[in-house]
C-alpha cells in the first residue's frame, strides 16, 4: 500500500491554511494576515519530508500569502499600479475559491463517513441459491484448462507495476527556491549589479518572480547581496557583495525549500 | 375497486416470488431483472418492494429490504450489528480515513475526474489515496480524457454505493448544500484580506524582516 | 407464568438477532453456535426457531426457515422454484470473471488458505468472489486455522478437479520461481509512456462504471 503524504497534523496546504484562518483566529475582524503568513511559513519549515509536488503546492500558497503580506510593507498607497492591484485580487480570489472548494469536500467527506458507518452496521445476505438449484447453475469453468488456472495464478501473484499516472497534460509551475538560488549565485557575481525588474523580465509565471524574490531575500539574509530602492515603487537595485569566490547552493542551508 | 382486488390476488404470488428471488441473490438485484422474471412493469416491482420493505419494518423483523446500488437486497438491521459481528468472525469493517473520504467525495460529485483535478482541489498528491480506494473497489478508471495527455478518468463503482448504503449517486444531497456558510466565507475573506492604506502603518511596525522565510 | 412473560420480553430482541444471523449466514448455522452467540440454552434456540418457522408459514412468506444438516437456514419455498430457476438462468453471469479465476487459482495452488491470506495476495477483499466460488461448488471450507482467530481455511473441491479434467491439484502446471513475464517488464519500463491509440479505445469501451465489479 502506498504511503500517503501527510504531515503530523495537516494533510496539505489547504488543510493548514483553513485551520489557520478558521480556527486560530479568534476575532475574524481582527485577522492579521501577517500572523497567518508567519504561522504558515513556520509550518512549512517544520515539514521535513514533503514530496516535491506537495512542497510546490505549499510554496505556491506561501508565495501568494507573502505577496499579500508584502503589500502591507510597501510604503504609500497613492500611486498603486492598477494592473498589479487587480492581479493580486485575482490571485487572492483564486486562493479563496480553492479554499472554499476544499472546505466543501472536507464537509462532504464527513457526511460520507457517517453514511458509511451507518451502512457498515448492516450485513448483506449474499448466500446464493441452495443445493436444490445446483444443476441449474451454469458451469463457469467450462472450457477452462489447467494451463489457464496456472496463468491466472501467475497474474495474481505478479507484482503489478505501480500505476504511474500521466502528468504531461498538467502544466504545473515547478518553481523552486533552491533552483532560483543556484541561478542567482551563478548570475549575480558576474553582473555585480542589476535591477529586480531586469532580473525577472523573462519570467511569464508570477510564481517564478515570487520565488526569485524569496531566493533574493535568502541571499540578503546571508549577507551576499545588498538591496536598495531609491524611490517608492522604483526599481530594486541588487548589488552582489559576496566577493569573487564562487558560492555553492549547498553552502547555504536551504534544505527546507527542497522537495 | 374490483380491479384492485384482482391485482391484490396476483400480487400475493408475485410478492412471494419476489421474496424467494431476493433470498437466493448474492448481490443487489436490479429492478429490471426482477421485472423481467416476474413479468411485471418495473414501476410495479418498485412499488411492491417498497411496500414489502415497510411491512418488514412494521413487523419488526431482524432483517430489512433495502434499495442499494441500483438493486434490492436483504440485509441485517443495523441495531443488531453486535450479534451479527459475533457470528461473522471477520466482521470488522475497515473504516476509511479522512483523506480517503474527502477524495471519495470529490470523485463522487465530479466524476469522471482526473488525478490532477483531484490534486488541485485537495492541494495534495492523491496517488496513494486513489490506489487505496481502487484496491477496495470503491473507484475505478472509467476512461480517459479525450484531450491531450489522455489522463485517466476516475469514477465511483457500485461497491461505493453499497459502502455508503445508497442506491445511486443521484441520491447524494446536492453539492450546494455543502458550500460553506456565510460565516466561514467571511472568515476566509477576512483571513486573506488585502489591506487598505490604513492598515499599512500598523503592520509595518509589527512585521520585521526577520519574519521573512528562513531556512534555519 | 410470570417467568414466561419475562422470557417473552427478552425473546423479542433474541428473535430479531436470530433472524439477522440466519439472514447473513451462507450455510446452515448449528444450534450450538446460535446458542452461544445469543447466550441462550440450545433448547430455547430450537424452540425460538420452531416458532419463527411456523410464523413465516402462517404469514405466507416466499421463504422458509428449515432445520437442515444440524443447523438452521433460510431458503426459498419449494413452490416458488420456477421463479428462482428463472432468476438463476437469467440473472447469473455465465463466465467466471478474471478476478474470480485468479482467486480460484490462488486457492488451488496455496490450499489450505485463509481469506486474509488471499486478500494479501490479491490486494482486495475476496469475500464476494469466495462466496461465488463456493456457491458453484469449486471451493469449500476445509477446516480452521489452528492459530489464534481460527480463520476459516479454503480449498478446492473434487468437482473443481473434475471440471478441469485432472486427478489432483498436483496435476496443475507447477509454479516455478517468479519471473516477471515480458509484458510486465515492458509495463514497468514504460511506466510513464502515453498509451497507444489502441489501448485508449479499448480502455474506454471496457471500463464503463456500470461494469465495475460490485463485490470483488
Amino acid at each position: 500500500m502506498a504511503v500517503e503524504v501527510s504531515t503530523p497534523v495537516f494533510e496539505g496546504p489547504f488543510d493548514l491554511l483553513l485551520h489557520l484562518i478558521l480556527k486560530e483566529q479568534v476575532d475574524i475582524h481582527e485577522v492579521n494576515l501577517a500572523t497567518i503568513v508567519d504561522a504558515y511559513l513556520q509550518e512549512i519549515e517544520r515539514l521535513q519530508s514533503l514530496d516535491l509536488e506537495v512542497a510546490t503546492e505549499f510554496l505556491l500558497i506561501a508565495a501568494t500569502l507573502v505577496e499579500l503580506k508584502a503589500r502591507r510593507l510597501l510604503p504609500g498607497r497613492e500611486d498603486v499600479d492598477l494592473d498589479e492591484e487587480l492581479a493580486l485580487w485575482e490571485e487572492r480570489d483564486l486562493l479563496l475559491a480553492r479554499l472554499l472548494e476544499c472546505k466543501t469536500f472536507k464537509d462532504v467527506g464527513q457526511v460520507f463517513g457517517r453514511l458509511a458507518d451507518e451502512a457498515d452496521r448492516s450485513y448483506a445476505r449474499a448466500c446464493g441459491p441452495d443445493e436444490r438449484f445446483a444443476e441449474l447453475m451454469p458451469d463457469l469453468l467450462e472450457g477452462v484448462k489447467p494451463r489457464q488456472v496456472h496463468a491466472a495464478y501467475l497474474r495474481a501473484t505478479t507484482p503489478k507495476p505501480e500505476p504511474r499516472l500521466d502528468l504531461y497534460h498538467v502544466t504545473l509551475v515547478k518553481a523552486n527556491v533552491a533552483d532560483a538560488l543556484a541561478e542567482l549565485l551563478d548570475e549575480l557575481p558576474r553582473v555585480g549589479r542589476i535591477t529586480f525588474r531586469r532580473l525577472t523580465r523573462d519570467f511569464v509565471e508570477r510564481l517564478e518572480v515570487i520565488v526569485r524574490f524569496l531566493a533574493l531575500l535568502e541571499l540578503f539574509k546571508q549577507g551576499l547581496v545588498d538591496l536598495e530602492q531609491g524611490e517608492k515603487f522604483g526599481d530594486v537595485q541588487i548589488v552582489w557583495t559576496g566577493g569573487d569566490d564562487r558560492v555553492s547552493v549547498s553552502a547555504l542551508t536551504i534544505d527546507d525549500y527542497e522537495g | 375497486m374490483t380491479e384492485k382486488t384482482a391485482t391484490r390476488a396476483v400480487d400475493a404470488e408475485i410478492v412471494r416470488a419476489l421474496e424467494a428471488i431476493l433470498l437466493v441473490a448474492s448481490e443487489p438485484v436490479p429492478t429490471d431483472l426482477l421485472a423481467q422474471i416476474l413479468e411485471q412493469p418495473a414501476a410495479v416491482v418498485d412499488q411492491l418492494c417498497a411496500s414489502l420493505a415497510s411491512a418488514y419494518d412494521e413487523a419488526g423483523h431482524g432483517f430489512e429490504l433495502v434499495r442499494i446500488a441500483g438493486g434490492y437486497r436483504y440485509q441485517s438491521r443495523g441495531d443488531l450489528a453486535p450479534y451479527v459481528e459475533r457470528f461473522i468472525l471477520d466482521g470488522q469493517r475497515a473504516r476509511l480515513s479522512g483523506a480517503a473520504l474527502e477524495t471519495l467525495a470529490i470523485v463522487a460529485y465530479k466524476q469522471p475526474i482526473s488525478r490532477s483535478q483531484i490534486a488541485s482541489i485537495r492541494g495534495v498528491d492523491p496517488d496513494g489515496v486513489l490506489r487505496t480506494l481502487q484496491s477496495r473497489g470503491y473507484i475505478d478508471q472509467v476512461g480517459r480524457d479525450p484531450g491531450p495527455g489522455q489522463a485517466v478518468m476516475w469514477g465511483t463503482t457500485p461497491a461505493f454505493l453499497e459502502k455508503l448504503g445508497i442506491n445511486s449517486v443521484n441520491d447524494l444531497p446536492p453539492i450546494v448544500e455543502f458550500v460553506p456558510d456565510a460565516e466561514v466565507v467571511e472568515a476566509l475573506e477576512q483571513g486573506l484580506r488585502i489591506p487598505k492604506a490604513a492598515d499599512v502603518v500598523s503592520d509595518v511596525t509589527t512585521d520585521q524582516p526577520s519574519n521573512a522565510p528562513s531556512s534555519e
